[in-house]
């Protein structure tokens, strides 16, 4: 008998542990909390730290300025781990959204961890203001997530528009492309826009190439571009792989002209790991620090030199919509005088936010979610000038002009 | 006299060495056959090509079936198992972990098609092989002879027309050996042909009708024990050159 | 067999806590915990018939679990086919894949085995990858939450999965008493402990382990539906990682190999260590609660190598001890 | 696909193959000595990759020189992780080892995520982009470089383990580790020794990998699944096996990367691994044990 009951113990003592865990008591009214869920740890952590740097400094800001006004309440910010592997996102978020009491939450910056984590948004209406950039995210009928970047697929529209452009103003008189993408769905989505747009450009598609992502050499795939002959190349690759691609490239001196598909051609470690040679490189960017939206208020302007102070480094691709992601929040519970979740997510629906308001730090100047949840934005163009990614096309939000003297090389 | 296993210039040979050199063995119905031979000559070699364990150069090897003789060579063990040929090991294998039950209920699935009709045949079993006492102790903690009889008893029940013992009575003290050949001679009452390859003389010449020598792999002498024993070609494989012939060697 | 030193009552007691549990205690956050503990515990099962009993240690078992997943996602994606019909043809469809991978593997021992394991998962998960048109690819398949759906397994509250995830695990641990307890089960325990014995009384060790190989692949198939229709998205890299694989084999190493209830204790203690740290650590710095994760296995490796298991008792394996293989060196059975 | 680009396929091939054969090389021994196969030995070259990249933040410049650091300094790590954890599940089974050594990887990875962070870390020196342009085919320096220390390490090795006692020691603990201590030789040692040098060569494909490919926690699950199959192409526990074994891997995954898809690269790699297994499971060169 005696070993029988030591078993039911511990039985016991598990399930208590398991509830113990998290049943902590709702915080005194006067805290408003946001959730926080990206990856700090596994292969998307340097993403998931350049969110998190900018959630903090959002809530900071949003304290120092008096908080949640109409409930007089200050903002907490409620982090989760997602991990980089789907099915611990959806765990982290089944925790942060069932344990604590948030009003909504920023998450994901990653395509494959944002999906897994919407039909438990949508189980437990807890608006979330994603800055991946899939198009399946607000395609499938989900109500309570908020997209606040532009789409994968108009990643290739402004990439090719802008190659149109820069081809007809300097004559170079490219036409063979080659469009080389990490098999993921970010590298998916975003080549097949490219693809459509580059044939209904005139652009000749010499290459449509997925490659495995985190290769362990650029060589076969630099080849292949080599022999295709292709003068463009629309490559789409996280940091890891760009700096392989670049880096062989220039080895095997193959030189086309690279128009990057944003991530890794955007993000800072590029401009560590290529030195100097990473100036003139062009790439598509769901948002970038130095936008004419931004230098053309001074608030905006604020925000991201208070961000430089803070990390030591300019406010990066993922950074900006995060801080706008958590703003938006704010202002919504603002709105809605309560951090009911429902009630917060009616009123991001309704937002319409333009120049003077938080809503001018996502180009062209205002955020407004359509029914599907999209926000009505469209990607920028940057150019490496002096180790900074600056704003170069389309005009409206342009601040420096394309530095040609790059194209000669 | 039918025979139930035939071999036709059976050959075996490991990297060069001829383990098995043309052999044609015959084993009759019913018969104990007895295998003797000096060490290295070939009998366990036999013994693993015949049960499956090692594939044959080339050769046949032919079981009487019901539908007649039947080609078995380069069977794997588990078929020539069920065609109906049972082996025991020169060091016994026994399941270790397992009680004489359980191990003895493992081989009588093969011809039982559920679970407790296996355990009813294999508690059977068990007491014709005299190990009723030990029926639920692991095997691992059975003496010598208890393993080997275990061995036999597991051979038994796969229901085996053929038993092949490998040196079954090594390791074994003198009233052991009495009480072993007994259960050898009840098995073969049962109209189960065995070949019994042995070293010790005493237990081949109470137990065979016939007797078969092995040297370096090829069939040396065949007979009657005592043919066998004082055959000159026997004894000179056995003690090497230069020993005349003394009469009957002692045991 | 049956000589299972647990009083008999002990299951029946556990079933009937875990069926009223929810009536006292039914947040959404501890049903989750719970339905995810008692999924990893039925594909820990699963894997224990082969990798427990068998002694065939496969680090793979994520290809059969991706299976599963997509043959019913994209069975509802193009046909609306409910997950109870569509988590069958998975299971059917894994079968297939088990024939495919067993045949050529079960000839191979010890490092082999395991390692031709992670290549089969390997190339199921990059086929998944490549064949963009017919399984989405790298854009995973989606299942839309739309709401109450309870042919399609979909629910605003945890507590259905709970059930639900409950039933699942009890059907496969009745199987796996049975299992152990059959022709097939009493083979596996033989061939365990001496192949060549096993094999010269008629036991045909391939077919043995191949049966056993489709019940594991059925088994965890079941599981991988089940989660497709839960988790609403699948994607290759998520549901055919050699991290998952691993994860799975883990849970019933360290709760307990070759024992019936040891995947159930390991799925338990790892399920619920995993979400405590990231609970606690997540937080705090990147990685620190996979530290503890992985200082847990060293650990419980290095002083209980038998798994927790043993400190209860539970269920006396019969047979081996440990995963003792000792056909190490040699690949291939003569 | 011109001849030209065919020959470059096959120079990308060979390049590579150098360091996933150095990487192998590492993992042979081990098993070939030992009987384990460590599932840690893509952390281990992390590791050799921080050490390098730490190293380098002190003298700049090109990093293999330092060399004469980084190898002693993994050899002991891997001598006293054998003697506090490996050695005292020796014999008990294969599943052991394979979680010891998994606890072990995740261990080092995500306290190399707690120190050094997440960032990609890369050794700013001329190697990263230098390359030999000989006509229309480029070769890679830093490829280059790492290709023929691989061969030269191959060469040390295989003259030590056929030339000298300890070597002979190895071997034959490889064949028979009862045999050998019944010989007087002192299995323990041999043991940690070989796991020691196991270790070192990881280290060292570490040190010629930093300058060119970047640092990161997770850098290891790159190289590690192709380490397996090129350790069972070469024969587990054959040195040479295990240098030619790494050359085909790179040429072949280069070019089913050029003429079939890119994506279905590593595809290659596993369809050999699994025809190899079945068909010659002692690999090209392999005997059935030992090294």
């Amino acid at each position: 008998m005696k070993k029988f009951v030591f078993k039911v113990f511990v039985v016991l003592a598990l399930c208590s542990l398991v509830i113990g865990v998290n049943l902590n008591v709702i915080a005194a009214p006067k805290v408003v909390r946001i959730g926080f869920l990206n990856p700090l740890s596994g292969s998307n952590a340097d993403a998931g730290q350049q969110d998190l740097n900018a959630a903090k400094l959002a809530v900071e800001d949003i304290n120092n300025s008096g908080g949640i006004k109409s409930l007089k309440a200050k903002v907490e910010l409620v982090i989760e781990d997602s991990t980089s592997d789907a099915k611990e996102a959806a765990s982290a978020a089944q925790r942060l959204f069932t344990t604590k009491k948030v009003a909504g939450a920023l998450g994901t910056g990653i395509s494959g961890l944002t999906m897994p984590i919407q039909p438990i948004v949508e189980r437990y209406r807890i608006p979330i203001v994603t800055n991946s950039v899939n198009d399946d995210i607000t395609s499938k009928g989900y109500t309570y997530t908020f997209q606040v970047t532009p789409k994968g697929s108009q990643f290739g529209e402004t990439q090719v528009n802008f190659f149109k452009y820069i081809n007809d103003k300097y004559k170079l008189g490219l036409t063979k492309a080659a469009i080389v993408y990490e098999n993921s769905g970010y590298g998916v989505s975003t080549a097949e826009g490219i693809q459509t747009l580059a044939q209904k450009a005139g652009l000749k598609v010499v290459l449509y190439q997925p490659y495995p992502h985190g290769f362990t050499d650029a060589g076969p795939l630099v080849t292949t571009i080599k022999s295709s002959g292709a003068e463009i190349l629309f490559p789409v690759a996280y940091t890891t792989d760009a700096v392989l691609i670049i880096n062989t490239m220039k080895a095997m001196n193959v030189s086309p002209l690279i128009i990057g598909g944003g991530a890794g051609f955007l993000w800072p470690a590029i401009s560590e790991a290529l030195g100097k040679n990473v100036n003139g490189l062009i790439s598509v960017a769901s948002w970038n620090w130095d936008s004419k939206n931004i230098t053309e208020d001074p608030n905006m302007v604020a925000i991201t030199e208070r961000y430089e102070k803070k990390f030591g480094g300019f406010m990066t691709e993922h950074a900006g919509p995060s801080y706008l992601g958590v703003r938006l929040i704010a202002e919504a519970v603002d709105r809605a005088h309560s951090d009911d979740p429902v009630k917060v997510a009616a009123q991001m629906r309704k937002l319409s936010l333009a120049k003077g308001t938080i809503g001018a730090f996502m180009q062209p100047g205002r955020v407004k979610f359509e029914a599907s949840g999209w926000n009505t934005t469209h990607p920028v163009m940057i150019q490496w000038q002096d180790n900074k990614p600056r704003t170069v096309y389309p005009e409206a939000s342009a601040t420096r002009s394309f530095d040609p003297s790059f194209l000669k090389k | 006299m039918t025979s139930i296993l035939e071999t036709r210039s059976l050959n075996k040979s490991f990297g060069g060495v001829h383990a098995l050199a043309d052999l044609d063995i015959k084993i009759y119905q019913g018969e104990i056959l007895g295998l003797i031979g000096p060490n290295g000559s070939g009998k366990s070699t036999f013994v693993n090509v015949i049960s499956g364990f090692h594939k044959p150069d080339n050769g046949e090897i032919s079981l009487l079936t019901d539908t007649g003789m039947k080609n078995i060579g380069g069977k794997i063990p588990a078929d020539v198992a069920s065609y109906g040929i049972a082996r025991t090991f020169q060091s016994s294998k026994p399941f270790l972990n397992m009680t004489v039950l359980e191990n003895v209920t493992i081989a009588a699935m093969l011809r039982e098609s559920t679970v407790p009709r296996s355990k009813a045949k294999a508690a059977e079993m068990i007491e014709f092989a005299g190990l009723g006492s030990f029926k639920n102790t692991l095997a691992k903690s059975l003496p010598i002879e208890q393993r080997k009889r275990l061995d036999l008893c597991r051979g038994l029940a796969i229901d085996p027309k053929l038993l092949l013992l490998d040196e079954v009575m090594a390791g074994l003290n003198p009233r052991e050996m009495e009480s072993g050949m007994e259960l050898i001679s009840k098995i073969n009452q049962r109209g189960i042909a065995i070949l019994f390859i042995e070293h010790i003389v005493k237990a081949v010449v109470a137990l065979c009708s016939r007797v078969i020598v092995l040297n370096q792999g090829s069939l040396l002498a065949e007979g009657t024990p005592k043919e066998v024993m004082n055959d000159d070609h026997v004894i000179e494989a056995y003690l090497g050159e230069g020993f005349q012939k003394r009469g009957e060697p002692n045991a | 067999m049956k000589n299972l030193n647990i009083s008999k009552a002990l299951p029946g007691i556990f079933l009937v806590i875990a069926l009223i549990f929810p009536i006292f205690i039914h947040h959404d956050y501890v049903m989750h915990i719970s339905w995810m503990i008692f999924l990893f515990a039925a594909m820990g099962v699963g894997w224990n018939l082969i990798g427990g009993y068998a002694g065939q240690l496969s680090l793979g078992h994520a290809a059969f679990f991706a299976v599963g997943a997509y043959t019913s996602a994209l069975l509802y994606a193009n046909f609306h086919l409910t997950p109870l019909i569509g988590g069958l043809a998975g299971g059917i469809v894994a079968m297939v894949f088990a024939l495919l991978i067993g045949y050529p593997c079960f000839r191979l021992r010890g490092p082999f085995f395991t390692l031709s394991t992670i290549a089969f998962a390997e190339i199921v998960r990059i086929l998944l990858l490549h064949f963009t048109g017919f399984t989405g690819g790298a854009l995973g398949v989606t299942i839309p939450f739309t709401g109450e759906r309870p042919l399609y397994l979909q629910f605003y509250s945890q507590v259905p999965y709970y059930y639900i995830a409950l039933a699942i695990l009890a059907a496969v641990l009745v199987f796996a008493f049975l299992f152990e307890r059959s022709k097939t089960g009493y083979y596996l325990a033989a061939i365990r402990e001496d192949q060549d014995a096993a094999e010269s009384l008629g036991v045909k060790s391939y077919r043995v382990k191949l049966i056993s190989l489709l019940c594991s692949a059925f088994i965890v198939a079941l599981c991988g539906a089940f989660f497709a229709f839960v988790s609403g998205y699948i994607d290759p890299d998520g549901v055919c990682s050699i991290d998952f694989s691993t994860e799975i084999a883990v849970i019933v190493i360290i709760g307990g190999i070759g024992k019936l209830w040891g995947p159930v204790l390991g799925a338990a203690l790892i399920i619920f260590l995993t979400e405590a740290t990231n609970a606690y650590l997540g937080s705090l710095k990147g990685g620190a609660g996979m530290l503890l994760y992985g200082i847990l296995l060293v650990v419980v490796v290095l002083t209980k190598p038998e798994g927790i298991i043993s400190f209860f008792n539970i269920g006396k394996s019969k047979g081996g001890e440990s995963i003792d293989d000792k056909h190490i060196g040699n690949a291939v059975t003569e | 696909m011109d001849g030209t680009s065919f020959m470059q396929s096959i120079i990308n091939g060979l390049m590579i193959g150098g360091v996933y054969a150095l990487f192998a090389v590492g993992l042979t021994i081990i098993f070939g000595v030992m009987d384990i196969v460590n599932f840690a030995h893509g952390e281990f070259l992390m590791l050799g990759m921080y050490l390098t990249w730490a190293l380098s933040r002190f003298f700049p410049g090109v990093p293999y020189w330092l060399i004469i650091i980084v190898a002693p300094i993994m050899y002991v790590i891997g001598y006293f992780v054998y003697k506090l954890s490996v050695a005292k599940i020796i014999g008990k089974g294969h599943g052991l080892y394979i979680l010891l050594t998994l606890g072990i990887g995740v261990i080092l990875q995500n306290g190399a995520l707690l120190l050094f962070s997440s960032d990609y870390r890369s050794i700013n020196s001329v190697i990263k982009s230098a390359a030999i342009n000989y006509g229309h085919f480029t070769i890679p320096t830093g490829r280059l470089i790492a290709f023929i220390m691989a061969i030269v390490c191959v060469i040390i090795l295989n003259f030590f383990l056929n030339r000298t006692n300890l070597g002979r020691a190895m071997r034959a603990t490889g064949e028979k580790s009862e045999v050998a201590k019944l010989l007087g030789i002192n299995t323990e040692k041999t043991f940690a020794i070989a796991f020691g040098l196991g270790i070192m060569l990881a280290g060292i494909s570490g040190l010629l990998l930093s300058p060119i490919f970047y640092t990161y926690p997770r850098v290891g699950v790159l190289f590690q699944t192709t380490a397996f199959v090129v350790v069972v192409l070469g024969g587990m526990g054959n040195v040479v096996g295990a240098l030619i074994g790494g050359l085909i891997i790179g040429v072949m995954e280069a070019l089913t990367g050029a003429y079939i898809s890119l994506d279905l690269s590593i595809l290659s790699t596993f369809v050999i691994f699994l025809l190899l297994l079945f068909f010659r499971p002692y690999g090209l060169f392999g005997k059935a044990r030992g090294i």
